[in-house]
């Protein structure tokens, strides 16, 4: 059965001075999580908060969030230092697939970064083949970035000057070919990359995101709009946080 | 004293007072993830209407002190998908299996017996939710109208022996009035309440937090209003009250019932901690352990002053 | 912009739009010893009525999540003693003089206007409070009657030239209906909301925590209830609205001049922090400063989706 | 002006299984607290919660609450520790007026033994005469006792076998004789302490306790029945907060 666990934090690091790192101990959330999975974690505001899980250890049975500080529940979240205990539920959602064999385009912006690193981290781990596109704003805020990733940013002040797109760009026809983009990010930068994977006539999944109560699908606020499945019928409205956070592409009504 | 937390709505007997409230458990297959849900006295399923409806775009949840506003627009597969599809299922979890059905319209409701009487060896109660906004009988909706509350009711309870549980709105000046009305139709209980109507505004965007710009308020915030209403309504009527709004503790729980619930619903406390009925079930078996007290003899105990 | 948080509540200037709402502030003594209440934009005295009034006995208080019941019954010195012991005093504080008039008949609100009026030149606007439960009218109260309140209001407009603010009370199905009608009455301003009517109950004892069993429900937990109003009665009215519930921050004022506030009362927030509303200024002024927008223009500038 | 004050934990100790002893840093509070005034502590609940100043140390700025734990909020309070942050409202309401040259009886049931003991630490270290009795249900109830107060229990376990007014029925002719009797305790025993102390032609004064919201007298919630000033009226409702907690035994409408 699944639970609610009550858990510790163990660390707590600020990876910029809005944005903390945060590592919880729970083995058995630590043992079950995929790669586009979330936690939804509790604070003193009446509903958990949702995040991205952004790494993994099973052998210290920990996880790690990545929490930018954007309102209230975030700003407190920030600030839990270690042994903080917080009530959590996970992992939630549908990650990404993940299969040996195929090789893989991650792509990230904004917090998208979190779950991309533990993307990365379980393809590095299995020896998957793999990129990673990251875009930022500025310099500044580039967090979790890695030599062999490729970076890009808007002011130009690092990495390649301009969006995530301009990073795929300079991908070899070799690194692009036959592979599956993964995006994690703002819709329209998500919108963006799935179009340029459609025109490499690559699979594209996104991850969406919306305001959530449950987290676990029992709600029904947190949908968005996908091709419905039944014909005559334009959408469905589907959980992102049980029918996804990870939809394919195709089938998201942008 | 075999099982001291079993209860009576009418007819209707429930193993615990504890049912899942509408919305907030969808047909039961996620929850079942988290416990087994045959410990629940019942589970109302989301709100069904004749059609599919994909219910309101955008943001549908605001976070507010101690509660939420929800505008969800009663999303649903609709009734036929649902006898299909989920109706075996949710017979076969073991608690009360409540029907909770929505419409916009007299004939709609009626539509929605037809579908639903057929199968009634699967079906111990209809929840008839009589707050729905956009109704044939103009902008105010029937709930708030003690006219079409009785006419809606007697109605469908030509239709159908199935237990009729009316579900409420507190959106209105005097819910005494909704309630005798109720009776008046026949039914066999009233199910006190459904959200209060909020708003929260974006002060950033200027817009409404809800992209349907208001909301039903739900969670402890809403408790004060519901078990006024509870009370008030205890004391005019005849038929049994099944009390909602706010609940999270089995203190709560008594609350209700002492106030003049038979039994209860659990909304909100299902997002914030799915598992909450299961610690809610073991306390009120603690509970009458320690007292000596069977929960049915606890319903309208309230001495007021 | 000489104050950017000046505003105008119809003809009454007030340079903040943070009014003390009645009953949380007393005649503003106690409040002197905590911050210059001169810096407020104006307060609502304790409700008055004609002849003095001990008000309910026993518990008048309940604590519930993010807010308060309470049934203090309209205590008060009458008004007679008012006016000879404490008018002059809150003529003396600096800020707008708003008189709170309770009763418990047409006759009385009629006699409450008749003793007022002549001291005009210490009052800025009679705040009509139309929710008290025992009138002659029967047992709803006039705030709950549309013909009622337009019936009171216009009987006082021929009585006094003094600004009218109705005061309304949220427990009602159409809120909209009972504005048009205190503005069809000839009221001045509208004052949304009043306390909405809870109960709270004690497990232990089995008997209502408030010895009034049922009492008026305030605080932050019914905020998104006052914000649908105040954006309802917008939507409506040709008169301002004064917005009031739950308001504990600089960002709750802001989210009910959005909806259609010109200025707002903060009542529970001053029993829990008593300068609450000096850092509410401080923060208003901080607001303009940075946004380079007076608060006044902020009024009603919500977009509905 | 007055204020309140963000202040924090300094020392807590439990008196016994249900009890704390809470020590607050503010020297504001210190430096003005009379005996028998209160303090509004804040904790998470919505609403602030009354204590009786218990005792003071102006040169550490410090003062001290007795918390008998009772439900939630004092369950909470009970559990804080050095270092804690709250939110206090205070020195509230009128206390005791100790006057030099005359003499007292402090009269002290259940949670009532904390203002007793401010007042007992200022009359002694301003050498006012006085007696303490304090009454309580048995020996392990017993907190904040002195060698030199006269003690009852009513399972007789210590002290003497009874109610305070057994313990005051055994002061001597000469300790009786010109004291002001001041209670602080439940309502039947303030109401018998009071009785007792007539009966001695002595004048009493007792502390009320009302369920509060603010504390500084401008809600009206928390009043208690005391007679009318003005004729032809039978009683009016006084604040405790207020214009209390301390009344004139005989004013009070029991
Ligand atoms: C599946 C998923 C994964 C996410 N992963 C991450 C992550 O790894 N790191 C990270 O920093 N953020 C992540 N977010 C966004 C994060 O949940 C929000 O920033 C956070 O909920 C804001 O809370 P707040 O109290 O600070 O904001 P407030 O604006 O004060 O919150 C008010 C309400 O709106 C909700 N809300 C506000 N912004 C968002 C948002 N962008 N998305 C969803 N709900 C929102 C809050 O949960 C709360 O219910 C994720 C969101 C989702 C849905
Ligand atoms: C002037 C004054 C001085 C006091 N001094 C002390 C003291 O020195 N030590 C001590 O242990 N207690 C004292 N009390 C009582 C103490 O305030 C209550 O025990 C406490 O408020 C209970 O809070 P709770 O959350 O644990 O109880 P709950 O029952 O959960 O509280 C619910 C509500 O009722 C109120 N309430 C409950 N019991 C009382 C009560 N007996 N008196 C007033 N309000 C109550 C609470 O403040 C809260 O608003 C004093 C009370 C007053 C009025
Ligand atoms: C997200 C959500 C969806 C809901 N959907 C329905 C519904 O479909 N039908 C219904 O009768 N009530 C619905 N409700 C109302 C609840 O069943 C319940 O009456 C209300 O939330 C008050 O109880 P609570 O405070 O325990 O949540 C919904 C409530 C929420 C929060
Ligand atoms: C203790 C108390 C006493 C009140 N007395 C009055 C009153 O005498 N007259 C009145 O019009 N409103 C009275 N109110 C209502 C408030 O003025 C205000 O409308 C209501 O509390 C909602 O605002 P809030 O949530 O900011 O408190 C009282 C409220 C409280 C909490
Ligand atoms: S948040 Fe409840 S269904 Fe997704
Ligand atoms: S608690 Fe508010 S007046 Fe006493």
């Amino acid at each position: 059965m699944r639970k609610e666990y009550r858990c510790n934090v163990v660390s707590k690091c600020m990876l910029n001075t809005d944005t903390a790192f945060i590592e919880i101990k729970c083995p058995e959330i630590a043992s079950a999580a995929h790669p586009g999975q979330f936690v939804n974690i509790s604070c003193s505001r009446f509903l958990k908060r949702p995040f991205g899980i952004a790494s993994v250890d099973k052998d210290s049975g920990t996880f790690k969030v990545g929490v930018k500080v954007v309102g209230k529940g975030t700003s407190e979240i920030a600030a839990f230092e270690a042994g903080q205990e917080v009530d959590v539920l996970g992992p939630l959602g549908n990650g990404f697939v993940i299969e040996a064999g195929k090789k893989y385009i991650l792509v990230a912006g904004g917090t998208g970064v979190f779950p991309v690193n533990f993307a990365h981290e379980v393809m590095a781990s299995e020896g998957i083949e793999h990129v990673v596109v990251e875009g930022f704003r500025c310099k500044d805020q580039i967090v979790l970035g890695d030599p062999s990733y490729i970076l890009t940013t808007d002011a130009g002040d690092a990495g390649i000057h301009g969006n995530c797109c301009d990073g795929l760009d300079t991908l070899s026809e070799d690194q692009v070919k036959d592979s599956v983009v993964m995006c994690v990010g703002p819709l329209p930068m998500m919108k963006a990359v799935g179009n340029w994977a459609a025109s490499h006539g690559l699979k594209a999944y996104v991850s969406m995101e919306q305001r959530m109560a449950c987290g676990i699908g029992i709600c029904l606020v947190c949908v968005c709009k996908i091709k419905a499945e039944r014909a005559g019928e334009e959408f469905d409205h589907k959980r992102c946080c049980k029918d996804g956070p990870v939809f394919p592409f195709e089938e998201v009504i942008w | 004293m075999s099982n001291p937390i079993s209860v009576k709505v009418g007819s209707v007997e429930l193993k615990s007072p504890i049912i899942l409230a509408s919305g907030t458990c969808n047909f039961g297959h996620e929850l079942s993830e988290y416990y087994d849900l045959s410990i629940l006295g019942g589970l109302s399923s989301k709100g069904l209407t004749i059609k599919p409806r994909v219910g309101n775009p955008g943001v549908r949840v605001a976070e507010t002190a101690a509660g939420m506003l929800n505008s969800v627009g009663l999303q649903n597969p609709g009734v036929d998908y649902f006898i299909e599809h989920d109706l075996d299922y949710m017979d076969s979890l073991g608690c009360a299996r409540i029907i909770n059905v929505a419409g916009h319209s007299f004939d709609d409701y009626m539509a929605m017996i037809d579908k639903l009487a057929p199968h009634k060896d699967k079906i111990d109660a209809l929840e008839i939710n009589l707050s729905c906004p956009n109704v044939k009988a103009g902008c105010m909706s029937i709930g708030s109208d003690p006219e079409q509350i009785k006419l809606i009711v007697s109605s469908m309870r030509k239709k159908t022996d199935l237990p009729l549980w009316i579900k409420l709105t507190p959106n209105v000046t005097d819910i005494k009035t909704m309630a005798l009305a109720a009776q008046e139709g026949g039914a066999d209980a009233v199910v006190l309440i459904n959200t209060l109507l909020g708003m929260a505004v974006n002060i950033k965007t200027r817009r409404p937090v809800l992209n349907n710009n208001t909301g039903g308020y739900s969670g402890p915030a809403v408790k004060p209003v519901a078990i006024r209403m509870v009370s008030e309504c205890y004391q005019v009527l005849d038929i049994p009250i099944i009390g909602c709004g706010g609940i999270s503790n089995y203190e709560d729980v008594l609350e209700f019932m002492i106030a003049g619930a038979s039994a209860v619903e659990i909304g909100t406390a299902s997002l914030v901690h799915p598992t909450c009925p299961v610690d809610i079930t073991a306390d009120l078996k603690d509970w009458c352990e320690k007292s000596g007290e069977s929960l049915s003899s606890l319903t309208g105990t309230l001495q007021l002053w």
